[in-house]
Order: structure tokens, then sequence, then C-alpha cells
């Protein structure tokens, strides 16, 4: 199912990466006390990259090749270790890409004009666009790495110093947690390459060439230790990077600090999608490359996954401060993500990838909305917000709709992925999928108590809770129409994903 | 009729999106009649659907694809069959006519379009529900109900006690929804489909009462258990007299709540596969009628003691369908239906009068002030009670039947039902007697407005149809869903009717004697009573009991993970590690003594080192090198 | 009786570009008697176009393998590979120098004759292949970088320096000496190619030849500043004026690894699993070493002498397989090391020019809102030292990395890695010190249009190479296959 | 009978270590140079030792390149700690630790 | 031969334990003489009279004079210093013993293993000492030569820089 086929010749991956790059450019040249421009020159390049990603997805084609690969670039870069600079996009990176754009483009949107700084912000911002798309589109193991680094900076910086409270140690506890986990993919990436060299005799760190040769082999420790299969190995060493970035429990605690410290904006793409790209590398390397050993290692993770779903749920339930409250709540939605991967069959796999959609939609919104509450009230605590809806009824009924997604109302888009993830879990672990739906009923606790804690009740004082302005609005919309358009009609998913879902090399459960 | 049946669909949607999205630009009269119109119209075409229903026609039709990936494929498709048609002119019926006595009864508040948008969403979600094709989109509009509930529960968001019920609502609507999606999970892995021709054909490839089936059954029970607040998923209804009146009447006592029912009505083939199941909802059903009908007795609040009363009917129609009585339970419903909305109309208009006083101990001189209420209150009483020739009467009579001509174990349910039967009639007029008075021989000079017609005609009507809506031949009607109905001998008609009618007059008569004639005797059977009058009075301590076991553990283990697990026990490792080196870094740096003997010694022992390497590799020390 | 000149190898050509900087070495010392004082410029001018044309020298003998003076030196790509490397760091620093002499009133000639004087020790040590050219060549860089250290007369941290580099220097001397002498009486000649000849799998239980390599790579792992023989580096470092740091710290650790090159993986291959063990052992004692204590660092002068011993172990890391593929890394991590780092310190250059405290941390905070050109560069630097893409450093990592795993050395890479994680704090201590909000106004001095034209060069060169590494990578692959 | 070449090496390595250890017992830096001397000088011997039991001239060579380069070492060596003694310092190199850790 | 051998190896230890333990530089730089003029002989019997005037000539000659000098020049008194501070020193004597041990052990009794060259004593006695080495060093050993030349002068001009008073 494609609409429309793109012209060939054009390099149009590569294009999407460099559109935020030159933006940032022009960001860069232009001085910095034109605040104005530059936000704008933001918006402009962010709106024309969103443009370019839809008429890629527009233009992408349901099966086609055996990978089903499409608009694939391929360039000699480090020829002498066989490093390629590989681009490609398929059913798995598809939609995030789309969701890449859109929430980089509400980001620079929402971002205040008064930002001190705001030149360098913006420009870290588009230069992490570009990194994380590249990580969407790098089909070439050491490109993908590179691109995985490359975002870290831009993020440190944004956090450490544009961010609020203990930011630095925020911002260098996420550091040296993902760093941690990078440097153990590293060591994995390079030992998959050296292996499949002494398998094939062909140095590559070719995604396309890896999937097709699985690592096997058994590594003996010294001492009669017993032996460890070499693909678990490795499947370890990936995990634990994707693991840290998604983060699954209990790798996680670098999660709120981070996420409470961010400023808005950077947290609405940290949250909407770096932590989706360590779900897609789980299902990009770790099931791709080393099918048997994710599905010997799928168990331990799944059920690390359904622990972090109650454990965010009920973190969720204790925190004070909404922005944490928000933090635990996506840990626990990622759960849901990590349970789908690893249930290891269609159903889940599908209803994980829909899932990171909805999950970005839907947290990004939530801290739109935390943004909205902290901007015009001035707190983001509790105990001291109430009866904001009595002033601002059009900002309840937004927040209402985001809420009900959050917690998974039937008819919203968090239900489809939920409902996909918990079947497949169910076919494959079934404690688990119980667990699942324990945190389902949580989320209806926690968001509930969240919504209403702050829009319901009497206010405290005589209401002076403003209105919604136009750019807030503006902002939500697309990510409501999203909401509800996938939660009634989200057909297109499957339609586009469920080739590549099927052509990987997983061992289905 | 594949025409037809979204319309019927559609017009509340667009009837909510106006009211939603323009409904504060628009004048009070426009949305008001906006929101019942649309009602109304739906309602029309629920008409003609009948005509063509009565035609022999059923729909199986299939709008659009939801998700198509594998053999998981389910579209999202509408299902009109007798006992959907059944469904959709009660809830559209009942619906207008509600809609239209809010547009009185809500005339003053401020709310007012918010309200009408809430009604309509309620509406379409409760349409959506009946008319679904699938498992999955009767999920969906199973969910959205449980929301449009819980957005009308709280409507008045700024009392607190209306927030926190709106919460209970959802969040034990959101574990019958779990329970749903699971049964959902189980049917699909099992027979691969979720849409109901596809389910209804393949039922019979598992084997009979064997534990998938059954599993499938009671994880549905769990779904309407909550929806329909039985045992033991019961305690947000009373609570949800919150809501304001007209959505007690609608939501909590005419339709959604018997959605329960409607459920284990559309999965019948389900049940009759795994007769446990089926027991399972029987009992429920039996034991929530008797132990509502109790704790009814001993309220205060008028729409407590109606809410408790729906709960108790609503048992009865789970007793009805548990038992293979599909007929008679959906019989009660459609009955049930006009008298409690009716029942629950009045009372609005009592409160109003009262200025929202709802505690029926301050009420009273209702004949002389609110004639018309007062007498269609008395015809819902009368009704419900089950006294001879009323609605309630027959299908209350059905049911009892039914469940004392049953083969097997659930004769005592029939019993059981029968002595709750009395017990209705004894709070329903105790209810009666207190609130509208017995001094109304004496003279009371309380001056009362009666409430404005648009609020009265409905009630008129629905007072009618709580008389006539007993003659309906709903059994034929539904004779292509369920089957023929089983005819029963006049003989064993008269006798059970005898029998129940009896049981319903000395409800009456105690009634009669302790809150009309000697009230002195209430007090003091109340004292001689003590503990269990308390314990009735206090709905069993339920309430209490699950805020002790589920809610007060749950806050405190959030907050153990929150204040010690997290900080010292995850958080706590990866600091420790970073100290740790820290401490190294800080020897290590030590050796940096600043004096250039110290280095020289360092070097010096880096060649000492190195040598012994080389007196290892020659194989001069102890253990052999492995070089 | 009569000498048969024919034979020894007389080929002036070879050398050419060494030649060429000692006649520069002796051109600026007579201008120097000539320039005026205030006009000493001129000298670095002259330093600069000399070393130019010891760069032009250095490139006809690319890919050539011309062994001359009777094997003591040869002129092959490894040499030329080193000959540009060190050629251009010399100019970068000779561009750096004028500012911060003056500002510290040492603008001597001496310095120039004596920056020349090192440089050609290093490039004779990179292209030796006798031990004695070895042996000399190490030789005429220490003297010169002794004097260097202690450049600045009357401070005496300087003079502390020079003592400490001096003495210490020739205590790993005698060393590195005794080695020689052991090898020679083990192998009964002093020309690598021979010892190579004479040295082969038998000689692997050979005791004079195995004490004799012993002894030798103390001497060279004191030069390269590998623990446990770096003592000397941190004090060193921060006491000699900066600019003599920023050229010794990447020099000196260049050429030693170029004879640490020609030495094992070349002339003692067949030996490899005997000098594999202590290698790995210093690698990873300097690895723990450097990122450990520069933890604890808060003089940025300290902290880069410790993270040079750390890279001091990573690029050792690249010796331990003893193949070319490893070598290769080895050279590509000099060159980005010799980037990344010059760059590191030629920022405190710039900022050294305001005397001691400059060094300091503290001096550091908010750097980016009074100098937001020193601070983004000093940003680039350090990301790219702790070794995070897109930089050179990461690169030089990889390669690195990548050549133990095919190799299936662990032990070591798993050190590095663990350490490469601890080393993110220091790096990034600095950025976020100097991301910081400042804290009261600091008085500066302005940084010269070379100097921030050299810093901008470094910057672009270092993020350049980390977007196409081929291009260094290609020519050390190149320069990396030695044989004999 | 003539002497085996190993008792002069044994006697260089003795002397080179006692150079060692004078580097570091002794505090006066002109003292700590002299050490460094006398291990140069056991070097040497050895250098000595080697060529003549090898028969080649390549040891001798050495050693008289390593007497140079220790007699220019010196040269710079004693001018630096002149320097230092200028500076106002102690002749002592305990003295010498403005910069440590 | 032997006996001459272990009368001048003695002597070498001895002055050698000298130059570390006498208080005085001065005598410690004497012994250093001492030192060196006995392995002057040593360099004799291993028939290398160039090395033996080379010794005597650069070293014993030149270089001491010099440390004698700076002694003289900057404190005639007794090295106040001598007692080392802290305890490097210990552990300084300890290491060097192991030091000198393997050394010495592993030393001990080894041939070497080195092969021959032509430069028999014979050869060498043939065509006279000192022109052997000479011709060596201009010829085979051209180079090296060369480079100590630059190092000379390198070593000159920083000795130089370092020692005069110049204020700019």
């Amino acid at each position: 199912m494609s609409w429309y086929a793109l012209p060939a010749n054009v390099p149009w991956l590569t294009l999407v990466v460099l559109l935020p790059l030159i933006g940032a450019l022009l960001v860069a040249l232009t001085p910095s006390v034109a605040g104005r421009v530059i936000k704008q020159l933001g918006i402009l390049t962010s709106v024309i990259t969103l443009a370019l990603v839809l008429a890629i997805i527009g233009g992408f084609q349901q099966g086609v090749g055996g990978l089903h690969l499409q608009f694939e670039e391929t360039l000699q870069w480090i020829p002498l270790l066989g490093i390629s600079y590989h681009l490609g996009i398929d059913g798995l990176s598809l939609f995030l890409l789309g969701l890449n754009a859109l929430l980089f483009l509400i980001a620079i949107v929402v971002t205040d004009s008064l930002t001190p700084r705001l030149k360098e912000f913006i420009l870290l911002l588009l230069i992490l666009e570009a990194a994380t798309a590249g990580i969407l589109l790098a089909l070439d193991l050491v490109l993908f790495y590179v691109f995985w680094e490359a975002m870290l900076v831009p993020l440190y910086f944004l956090i450490g110093v544009w961010g609020e409270g203990r930011r630095v140690y925020a911002a260098f506890k996420f550091l040296i947690y993902t760093v941690i986990g990078s440097f153990a993919m590293l060591i994995a990436i390079l030992a998959v390459a050296g292996i499949n060299f002494s398998q094939t005799g062909q140095l590559s760190f070719d995604w396309t060439v890896l999937v097709q040769h699985p690592a096997a082999g058994v590594w003996h420790l010294p001492a009669g230790l017993g032996s460890i299969g070499i693909p678990q190995l490795l499947f370890v060493g990936f995990a634990l990077a994707f693991a840290i970035k998604m983060p699954i429990f209990p790798l996680h605690t670098w999660l709120p600090a981070a996420y409470t410290s961010a400023p808005i904006p950077v947290v609405i793409v940290f949250a909407g999608l770096v932590s989706k790209l360590g779900a897609y590398g789980f299902l990009r390397f770790n099931l791709a490359l080393f099918p048997e050993a994710a599905h010997s290692l799928g168990g331990p993770l799944a059920v690390l996954a359904t622990i972090g779903i109650l454990y965010g749920a009920f973190m969720a339930l204790a925190q004070t401060d909404l922005k944490r409250l928000v933090a635990y709540a996506s840990m626990s939605h990622l759960g849901f993500i990590g349970l789908g991967i690893f249930a290891g069959n269609l159903l889940g796999i599908e209803g994980a990838l829909v899932q990171m959609i909805n999950h970005g939609v839907i947290i990004a919104a939530l801290f739109l909305v935390v943004g909205m509450i902290e901007r015009r009230a001035g707190t983001r605590l509790r105990a001291e917000l109430r009866g904001l809806g009595a002033t601002a009824p059009l900002f309840a009924a937004l927040f209402l709709v985001v809420s009900l997604a959050a917690l998974g109302l039937p008819g919203l888009n968090g239900f489809v992925g939920e409902f996909l993830i918990m079947l497949g879990a169910w076919a494959s672990f079934l404690p688990l999928a119980v667990g699942a739906g324990i945190g389902v009923i949580l989320a209806a606790w926690y968001v509930l108590s969240f919504y209403q804690g702050s829009t319901q009740e009497a206010p405290p004082k005589p209401a002076t809770f403003p209105e919604l302005r136009l750019v807030d609005v503006g902002a939500l919309a697309p990510l409501l129409a999203l909401m509800v358009g996938i939660g009634i009609s989200p057909a297109f998913f499957p339609a586009a994903v469920d080739a590549t879902v099927k052509a990987l090399p997983v061992i289905l459960r | 009729m594949d025409i037809l049946a979204p319309l019927v669909l559609l017009v509340p949607l667009a009837g909510f999106l106006v009211n939603a999205l323009f409904g504060r630009l628009l004048p009070r009269r426009v949305v008001g009649w906006v929101g019942a119109g649309s009602i109304g119209l739906a309602f029309l075409f629920a008409l003609l659907t009948l005509s063509q229903v009565l035609g022999g026609q059923k729909l199986d039709q299939t709008y659009f694809t939801w998700w198509q990936s594998g053999d998981f494929n389910v579209p999202f498709n509408l299902y009109v069959d007798a006992l959907s048609t059944l469904m959709i002119l009660v809830i559209t019926g009942v619906g207008f006519l509600i809609h239209v006595y809010s547009i009185g009864y809500m005339r003053e508040d401020s709310g007012f379009s918010r309200f009408f948008a809430y009604m309509n969403l309620f509406v379409f979600s409760m349409l959506l529900l009946v008319l679904s094709g699938n498992l999955l989109w009767l999920i969906i509009g199973w969910a959205m109900v449980g929301l449009s509930s819980y957005l009308l529960i709280g409507f008045w968001f700024e009392r607190r006690s209306a927030v926190l019920a709106a919460r209970k609502a959802f969040v034990m609507n959101t574990i019958g929804d779990v329970g749903m999606v699971f049964a959902a999970f189980l049917i699909f892995l099992n027979l691969r489909v979720l849409d109901f021709q596809g389910l209804f054909s393949r039922v019979h490839q598992l084997p009979k009462g064997g534990t998938v089936i059954t599993a499938i059954c009671l994880l549905l029970l769990v779904g309407a258990v909550a929806k329909s607040a039985q045992l033991p998923l019961h305690t947000w209804l009373p609570d949800a007299m919150e809501g304001p009146t007209p959505v007690s009447a609608l939501i909590h006592a005419a339709t959604m709540v018997t959605a329960g029912v409607y459920l284990v009505a559309r999965m019948h083939l389900l049940y009759d596969w795994a007769p446990t199941a089926a027991a399972t909802v029987a009992v429920i059903g039996g034991l929530t009628a008797f132990f509502a009908a109790t704790i009814g007795t001993s309220q205060v609040d008028i729409k407590r003691i109606l809410a408790y009363s729906t709960m108790s009917q609503i048992g009865y129609m789970f007793l009805a369908v548990g038992i293979g009585a599909y007929t008679a339970g959906m019989f009660h419903f459609m009955t049930h239906a006009f008298f409690k909305a009716l029942l629950f109309l009045a009372a609005g208009n009592v409160i109003h009068a009262f200025h929202d006083d709802q505690d029926i101990r301050h009420m009273g001189n209702l004949r002389a002030g609110l004639p018309i209420t007062f007498w269609t209150f008395l015809i819902g009483t009368l009704s419900i009670s089950g006294f001879p020739l009323f609605a309630g009467f027959f299908s209350k009579d059905e049911i009892i039947r039914s469940a004392l001509s049953a083969t097997g174990s659930e004769v005592w349910l029939g019993v059981l039902a029968l002595i709750t039967a009395g017990l209705t009639a004894y709070y329903m007029f105790r209810l009666f007697f207190i609130a509208f008075g017995w001094e109304w021989l004496a003279h009371d000079n309380r001056h009362l407005h009666e409430a404005l017609p648009v609020q009265t005609v409905p009630i008129v009507i629905l007072a009618a149809g709580a008389v006539v809506a007993g003659y309906i031949p709903v059994a034929n009607f539904l004779a292509p869903v369920f089957g023929g109905a089983v005819e029963v001998g006049a003989g064993a008609f008269i006798g059970l009717a005898a029998l129940s009618v009896l049981v319903a007059l000395v409800g009456f008569a105690v009634a009669y004697l302790l809150h009309a004639r000697r009230p002195e005797l209430a007090v003091a059977w109340r004292t001689r009573l003590g503990p269990i009058h308390t314990l009735v009075e206090h709905k069993y301590y339920i309430d209490e009991l699950y805020d002790r076991i589920f809610v007060r553990p749950g806050l405190a283990l959030a907050r153990f993970l929150n204040d010690v697990v997290e900080p010292r026990v995850i958080d706590g490792a990866v600091n420790a590690v970073a100290t740790f080196t820290l401490l190294e870094a800080r020897e290590f740096r030590l050796l940096q003594t600043g004096r250039v003997r110290s280095y020289a010694l360092v070097t010096l022992g880096g060649a000492v080192g190195i040598l012994l390497i080389v007196v290892w590799y020659l194989g001069y020390l102890p253990w052999k090198s492995g070089a | 009786m009569t000498i048969n000149l024919s034979g020894l190898g007389i080929d002036y050509g070879a050398i050419l570009p060494e030649l060429i900087v000692v006649g520069t070495a002796i051109v600026v010392l007579f201008l120097d008697l000539v320039v005026p004082a205030d006009r000493r410029g001129w000298l670095a001018a002259v330093t600069v176009v000399g070393l130019l044309g010891a760069l032009a020298a250095t490139f006809p003998l690319w890919g050539q393998n011309r062994s001359a003076f009777g094997d003591t030196v040869v002129a092959d790509s490894l040499a030329a590979f080193f000959n540009v490397l060190l050629i251009v760091i010399s100019i970068l620093t000779t561009l750096i120098s004028p500012r911060f002499l003056r500002a510290l009133e040492l603008d001597f000639g001496e310095y120039y004759v004596l920056l020349l004087g090192a440089t050609a020790g290093m490039m004779l040590l990179a292209a030796a292949t006798s031990l004695m050219t070895i042996f000399l060549g190490i030789e005429l860089l220490s003297i010169c970088l002794y004097v260097l250290s202690g450049f600045a007369r009357t401070a005496l941290r300087s003079q502390e320096a020079a003592l400490k580099y001096l003495l210490l220097g020739g205590f790993a001397t005698g060393f590195l000496l005794y080695g020689m002498a052991l090898i020679y009486g083990a192998t009964g000649s002093t020309t690598l190619r021979a010892i190579a000849a004479s040295s082969t799998a038998a000689a692997s239980s050979n005791v004079l030849l195995l004490v004799g390599i012993a002894l030798l790579s103390v001497g060279l792992a004191f030069k390269v500043s590998a623990a446990p023989f770096h003592m000397w580096t941190p004090d060193v470092y921060e006491g000699a004026p900066t600019v003599v740091t920023t050229f010794m710290s990447v020099a000196t650790k260049a050429a030693a690894f170029a004879a640490i090159g020609r030495i094992f993986i070349a002339t003692f291959p067949s030996i490899s699993s005997r000098w594999y063990f202590p290698l790995a052992l210093i690698a990873i004692f300097s690895l723990f070493i450097g990122n450990l204590v520069a933890i604890t660092q808060d003089n940025i002068k300290r902290m880069l002498a410790y993270s040079g011993i750390a890279h001091a172990g990573y690029i050792l890391l690249g010796v331990l397989p003893g193949t070319t593929q490893g070598f290769t890394a080895t050279l590509f991590y000099i060159a980005a090391y010799a980037v990344m780092n010059f760059g590191a310190f030629a920022v405190v250059t710039a900022l050294g020019a305001g005397g001691e405290q400059t060094a300091d941390l503290s001096y550091w905070r908010g750097l980016f809102y009074r100098r937001p050109f020193l601070a983004t560069v000093m940003t680039i630097f350090m990301l790219s030292l702790a070794g995070i893409p897109p930089t050179v450093g990461f690169f030089a990592k990889l390669f690195v990395f990548q050549a133990l795993v095919t190799a299936q050395i662990w032990a070591p890479l798993v050190v590095a890695v663990i350490m490469t994680i601890v080393s993110f704090y220091y790096y990034l201590r600095v950025i976020v010190v100097m991301f910081a909000q400042p804290d009261g106004k600091v008085a500066e001095n302005r940084v010269g249009f070379s100097t921030s034209t050299v810093l901008g060069a470094a910057a672009v060169a270092t993020v350049f190479l980390g977007f196409f590494p081929s291009v260094v990578l290609d020519w050390a692959s190149h320069a990396a296959s030695l044989h004999f | 009978m003539p002497v085996p070449a190993y008792t002069f090496l044994v006697l260089s390595g003795v002397i080179f270590t006692l150079g060692a250890i004078g580097f570091m017992v002794r505090r006066n830096p002109l003292v700590v140079f002299m050490c460094i001397e006398l291990m140069l000088n056991a070097v040497n011997l050895s250098f000595a030792t080697m060529s003549r039991y090898l028969n080649s001239l390549d040891g001798v060579v050495f050693a008289f390149l390593v007497i140079t380069v220790a007699a220019a070492e010196v040269v710079v060596g004693i001018a630096i700690i002149v320097q230092v003694y200028r500076a106002g310092r102690q002749m002592d190199v305990d003295e010498l630790d403005l910069m440590k850790e | 031969m032997v006996i001459g051998f272990a009368i001048v190896a003695a002597w070498e230890l001895v002055t050698a334990v000298g130059v570390v333990a006498f208080r005085k530089p001065m005598y410690n730089a004497l012994s250093l003489v001492a030192n060196m003029l006995g392995l002057a002989v040593l360099f004799l019997m291993l028939n290398a009279q160039f090395l033996f005037a080379a010794q005597i000539i650069v070293y014993a000659g030149a270089v001491m004079v010099l440390f004698v000098f700076i002694i003289a020049l900057m404190n005639p008194e007794a090295d106040i210093s001598f007692r080392p501070r802290g305890t490097e020193w210990i552990y300084g004597v300890v290491f060097g013993v192991i030091f000198a041990a393997l050394l010495a052990g592993l030393l001990f009794n080894r041939g070497l293993t080195g092969r021959p060259g032509a430069f028999t004593p014979e050869v060498i006695a043939a065509a006279g000492n000192i022109q052997t080495v000479g011709t060596a060093l201009y010829t085979r050993f051209l180079f090296p030569v060369e480079v100590t030349s630059v190092l000379l002068l390198v070593a000159a001009v920083g000795a130089v820089y370092l020692a005069m008073r110049r204020i700019r």
C-alpha cells in the first residue's frame, strides 16, 4: 500500500538527517539577539523536516524486497573495516520517524522565546533531531552507534545547562548510565562483526548482512565455570544499552532525575522519543540479530518489564511532584512496550510498535500539560493544585482526553497498543499478562488522581488559572488528533508494519 | 438497515459533538433541544429498525477494519437482532424522556451544555455497546459508557464527594474492563475470532463445561458484575448518586447498569456451554438481590434507597439469565427501565422541591404539593413491589417462577427471590410512607412547588409504561434469539402469582404498620435489632473493608517503594559504586608524594616487577608460566 | 689504510627532513644574535618556514623503504607518517608560542633552537632502526625538553619540574641502556634488522634477551609516561611552561611509540608471547592510575597529565595484538591524540598567559560566558578525549577496541571500557564548569590571531576526522605495515 | 684461564644497582646525579664486556656514545641544579615538592 | 688475570659504595673518580684501550672536575641532609637488593648467545685498536656520531641559556 512513488534518485533519508543540521547551521549564523528569528528558523526547519518525513511515509510501499527496506542509501565510509554509510527505512522505523519529526516541531513551538541563550537551545535541539533521525535510519551498526552516542551530547547540555534543580547531577547520572550501556553495546557490535568475519570471511558492520548469519557458538568459561552461549552474551551487550535507555527496571533511577530537571521542550522529546529508541533498538538488533538468544532470554526480560509496569505505577501513585509522577507513569507504560517486545509473537511485537507511537504521543502531551500547569499555576506540587478546571474548562477538557488516553481507555490510542501487547503476553506468559492487567487498573487510579486532583474540586483561592492560549492548543491539537484517530481506526498501522515484522528472523513463541 | 443502524449511532454522536464543541456558545434552549432531539431522532430510527426486525431481518454489517494482521482480524461491524433492538428501543426511548426531563431539571445549572454533551455521549456509547458486532467494539462501548458515567457522576466536580465517587466508579469499572479484555484474549486464542457470528458458530468447538469456556464466561462475568454493581463490585453504585438525578435515572437505573445483563444474554450460547459459570451468575444475582434489599431497608437517603433497589432488581435479572431464563431477564430489564426511571425522576422532583435535601425524614405533604409526582411515584412503587397487573408484577413473577421451577440447586435461589420480593415491597413502601408522608391525611402546610410540565410529562409517560409494559409480548419478540419461551400451565402461574402477591402484601403491611401507623414500633424494633441494624445500616461495612484490604495497603506500598526502595536500595547501589571509585582514586592520588626519590622507587619497583615476570616465564617460580 | 665508503649506505636523502630541521635550528641560533629583542617574532617565522621545508622534504619518503647509514636509520612510510605528525605539532606549537612567551617574558631565541632540536630528536627516534640511534634520539629530545621544562628560569615550579625530569630521565635512561646492552649481548648486534634476524622463536628462552627487553621496555614506558613509570609526568607537566607541556605531551609520546612499534612489533614478533603480558600489565596500570587519579585533580594541567597517562594505556593496547591492524589502530590513536590533546593544552596555553592560577579549574568557571570561542573548542576537545562521536577520539578508541576484539584480547579490553566510563567524569566536569554560571568577572587578555587559528584548526580537524576517519586511517594502515 | 664474561656482567649489574640505591637514598641533587653517572658507568662496563667477548666493535662504540651523551647530560644537569640553587632552594631533592598529588 | 680482576672488582665495589655512602658530597665525588679510574682499568682488561682513554679524559677528567668545582662552589660544608627523610630509602634499599639479586641470579653463568663478529683481538691488534675503532666510528657508525655532535650543540645551548644571567 502506498499512495504514490517518490523519485528514486533523491537521497531522501540523508535529507531527513541533513535538514535539521542545515537549520542548526543557519541558527548558528544568526546573531543571538534575534531571538524571535531564531525560534522561527527552528520552527521552519522542523516543519520542512516533518513535511519531508510525511512525504516519505506516504511513499512507503508495503512489502518490497527481502527485508522490506526502502529508500536505501549505501556509501563506503571506512572501507578498511567494512564500515559503510547505510541508511534505510522499514516498518520498524517508519512511524517512529514521523513521531520524531512531529515531537521536535512541538518541542520547538512550545519553547519559551524568553529562554536564556535561546540560540544554543534551539541549535542543540536541531542537532538532537538529526541524531535521533539517524538512529532510526542507520543500518550500519557503527553508524548507528555513532548516532546513538551523538544523541548524548545535546541531551547532556540541554539538561545540564537549561535544566532546573540538581540539573548537573541529573544530566551526569543520565550520561553515565547511558554510556555504560553504550560501551557494552559497542563491544558487542565489534564482537558480532568479528564473529561474522570468522564465519563468512567478510568484515562488515552492515545490519542487512549480519542479520542473515546469526552469530553462533559457545564460550567456555575458564576453570570449568560452565559455558555461555556467545549469542546470549552479545544479546546482553546490546540489551544493556537499550534497557537503560528505555529504561527497564531496575536500570531506571536516572529517569526521574533527568525527566524532572529537564525543561519541558526537552522532556517532551526525551520522554516522547528517546525512550522509544531503546525499544526500537531491541527490535532492530536484539531480536533480529540473535533470534534464539532473544527466545531464551525473552522470558526474564519480560518479567523485568512487568515488574517495571507495576513498580512505575506504584511509584507514580506516591509522587507529589507532577513531573515525577508523569516520569514514573512513562516508566510504567514503557514496561508495556517491553512486555510486548519480549512476548516474542506477532501481536506482541506489533502492539509494542504501535504502543511506541502512542506512548510518544501521550507522554509528550502529558508533559505539555504539566508544563502548562506549571507556567500558569506556578507550582507542580499536587498538594497546592486544585480546581484548575473551574476557570479553564477548555484546558480541563483537553487534559481529560490526554489522561484517558494515558490510562488506556478503549476507543483511544493507548488501548490499541495495550490490548495487543497484553494479548501477545497472554499467549506467551500468562501470569505476566495478568500483572499487566493490574498495571492497567493502577493506571486508572493514578492518572485519575492526577487529573482530578489538579483540575477538579473547589479552587483553594479565588481561581486565577488562565485559559489556554492558541499556541498551547496548537501544540496539543495534533497529539489529540492522533490519540483519537489511532484509537478508532489503527488499521493503517499493521498494513505498513506487518510485512517487516514477519520478515524479521524472530523465533515466534 | 445497514444504513439505519449507523444512523441510530451517529445521531447521538452528532448531538454530543455539537454540544461539546459549541454548547457554550449556543442558547440553552437550543442546547437542550439538540441534546434531547438527537436522542428522539435516534428513537425514531430505532423504531424503524424495530419494524424491520419484526419483518424478520437481521444485520451483521462490517463498515471498516480496525486491525488486520495474521489471523487477528477485527472489523468494526454492527449486529442487529431482536435483543439489540429491544435494547436500543429502551435506551433511546427512556433516554429521550429523561433528556426532556433534564431540560427542566437542569435549567438552573451552569454546566447545562456540558451536561447534555455528556448525556449524548453516554447514549452513543451505550448504543455502540449494544449494536457492536464483535467483542472488541463491545468492550470499547463498555468502557465509554463507564467514562460517561464517570463524567456524569463527577458532574458537579467542585464537590469532593462527587469527585471521589466518580473516581471510585471508574476504577471499579476498569477492573471489569480488564476482566472482559482477558475474556476476549481467551476467546481469540482458542477460537481465533472476536466477532459474534464467528464466535457463536465456533463456541461448540470447545469442550462443554471445560476450563476454557468456564474461564471465559467467568471473566466476562467480572465485567458484567462490575458494570451492573453486583456483589462484590457493587460499592460504587450508591456513591454514584452524587450525580444529577436524571443521570441516576438513565445510567444508574434504566440502562447502563443493566449492560451486564445484556452481556450475559448476548453471550448466552457461551453460558449455556458453561453451566458452572451460569450457576455462578445466578448465585451472584440472587445474593445481590437479597443483600441490596436488606440494605435498602435501613437507608434514609431517597436516592440511595433507590440505588439499592436498583442493585436488587438487577440481581433479579442476573438470577434470571443465570438460570437460563434469558427472556425473563430481558423482560424484567425493560419493565425495570420504566418504573425505575420513573421513580428516580419523581424523586428528582421531590429533591428539588426540598432544595436538594435528600433525607426522607425531612419530607412530607407531597400529595398536596406535588400531586403528579405523588401519584406517579405511587405507581412506580406498586410496580416495583410487584402488585398485580403492574409491569413489575409480570416480569418479576416470571423470574421467580423460572427459579423455583428450575431443576436442581437454583430452587433455593427462587426462595430467596421470593423473600426479596417481600423486602422490596417493605423498603419501597417505607420510603413512600416516610417521604411522601402518611400525614397527608393530617394537615401539613409546607408550601411546595410541583415541577414544570417539561418534567412532569415524561414522568407521566413513564408511569404509563410502568403499568402497561407488562403486557408487551417480549417473549415472542426475543424468541428468535433465545428460542421459544417456556409455556407454563395456568395453575402454576396463578399459584405463584398468589404467593408472590401475598409476600408483597406482607411487606406492604409491615411497612404500613411500622412507618405509617405506629412509628414508635419502628424505633423499638431498631433498638431491639441493635447490632444487626447497625450492620445493615452501614452496608455491611464493605466499603471500609475494601479500604482496609486494597486502598490503604496499595498506597502504603507505593510510599514504601518511594521512600525506601528507590532511594536506598536501587539508587543506593548505584551511588555506592560511584563513591567507592572516588575513594580508590583518592588512595592512588596519595602515591604522588612530590618527592623524586619516591618516584624513582616506584619506577624501580616496576622494573623489579617486570624482571619477576621474566623469571616466571623461565619457570624459576613455583607456579608454572602460561606461555 | 683505505676506507671503502661504498656499502655504508650513506644516503643523506633519507634523513633530509632531520637535516633541514637541525639546519634551521642552527640558522635560528645565529639569527638570534642579530635580531633585536623586540623582533623575536621573526625567529618563530623562520622556524615555521624551516619546518615547512622539512615537511616538504618528507613527502618523497612516503611509500619508500630506504635504510641508510648501515641500517641505523630508515626512510619508510612509518618514519614519514611520524615526520609529518611531529613537524605539524612543532609548527602549531611554534605558532602559539610567541604570545605566550612574551606574556611570561621568556621570548628568547634558544626556545626555538631547543624546540627544533627536540623535534629533530623525535623524528630521529621515529626513523631509528638501531639501538644506538634510538638511544641518541631519546637523549636528544630529552635534553632539549629538560631545558625547555626549566625554560622559565625564575619560576620555582618550572625549575623544579626541570630537575625532577632530569633526574628521573637519567634514571630511566640507565635502565634503557642496560637493556640495550643485554640485547646486544644476546644478539651480537645493535641494528634492529640483525637483532630481528637472530631473535627467532628459539630466543623466547634466551635470558639475556628477555631481561634486556624487559629493562628496555622500562625505559620506553618511562618516555611514553605509562604507569608505573609515569610518576614524573604530572609534576613536570604542571611545572613546565604550558606551551612546552603542550608540545611534549603529544610529541614525546608519539615518537616513543614509533620506537615501541619498531622494536616490539617489527623486531620481536616471534617472541610476542613473551612481551605481551608485561605490556598488557603496563597498559592496564596506566588505564587505572591515569583515569582514576584524574578524577581527583583540580588543576587542569595535572588532570590532562593523568589523562595523558591513561591515553598512553589506550595506545599501548593497540600494540598488544602485535598485528598490523593493531598497530594501525595505534598510529591512528596517536594522530587523534596529538590533535585533540594538543588542542586541549593549547586552550590552557591561550589562557595560561594570565599566569599560574589560570590552570586551576576554579578559574574556568563560566568560561563559556567570558570566552565562548575557547570554551566551545575546549568542549570539542574534551568530548573527543572522552571518545564521544562524532569526534576523532571516538574512532581512535573504536579501532583499538576492534583490534583487541579481533585478537580476542579480553581482559585489557574490559578494563579499558570500564576506565573509559570513569574518564567521562573528569572530562565532562571541565565542560560543566565552563558552562556553569560565572561568579564575578575576570579580566582577560585577548587570544591572538595565530593562536585562535591554531585552535580552530585543531577543533575542525577533531570533528572532521570524526566524520571521515578514513583519511588518516588509510595512511596509518599503510605506515603500519612494518617488516624487516 | 680467562675470566668468564658473566663475572663482568654481574659486577656491572651490582654497580648499576648501587647507583640506583644511591639515587633513592641521597637527597643532595649533586650526589643523586653522581649516582646516575655510576649507573651509566656500569652499563658501559657491560658494553665493553659484550664487545670483547663477541669480537664486535658495536659495544665499544656504544659505550663511547654513552660517555659523550653522559657528559652532555651532566652539563645540562648541573646547569639546572645550579639554577635551582640560585632560585634559593636548599640542596635537597625532598624540598622540591611544590607539585604533588 | 683472575687475581687482577678480583682486585679491581673489589675496588670498584668499594668505591661505588663510597659514592653512595660518604656523607660529604666531596668524598662522594672523589670516590666516583676512583670508581671511574677502576673502570678504566677494567676497560683495559677487556682490550678496549680506546674506551680506557675516553673514560679517563672525558669522565674522570672533564666531568668529575666539573662536579668537584660545583660542590666546592655551592656548599663546602657537610651534606646536612644525609639522614634520609621518610621511609622511602628503606624500601629503596630493599628493592635495590631484590633487583640486584634478580639480575645476578639471571646473569650468573650465562654465556653470551650473540653471534661472534670478525673483530677478534688478533684482528684488532693487527690494525691497532685506536685505528680500528676510529675507522668504525667514521664509517659504520658515522651517523650516530653525527647525531652526537648535534646533541652536544643543543646541550651547550641549553646549558648556556640556563646559566647566563640575562635580563630582558
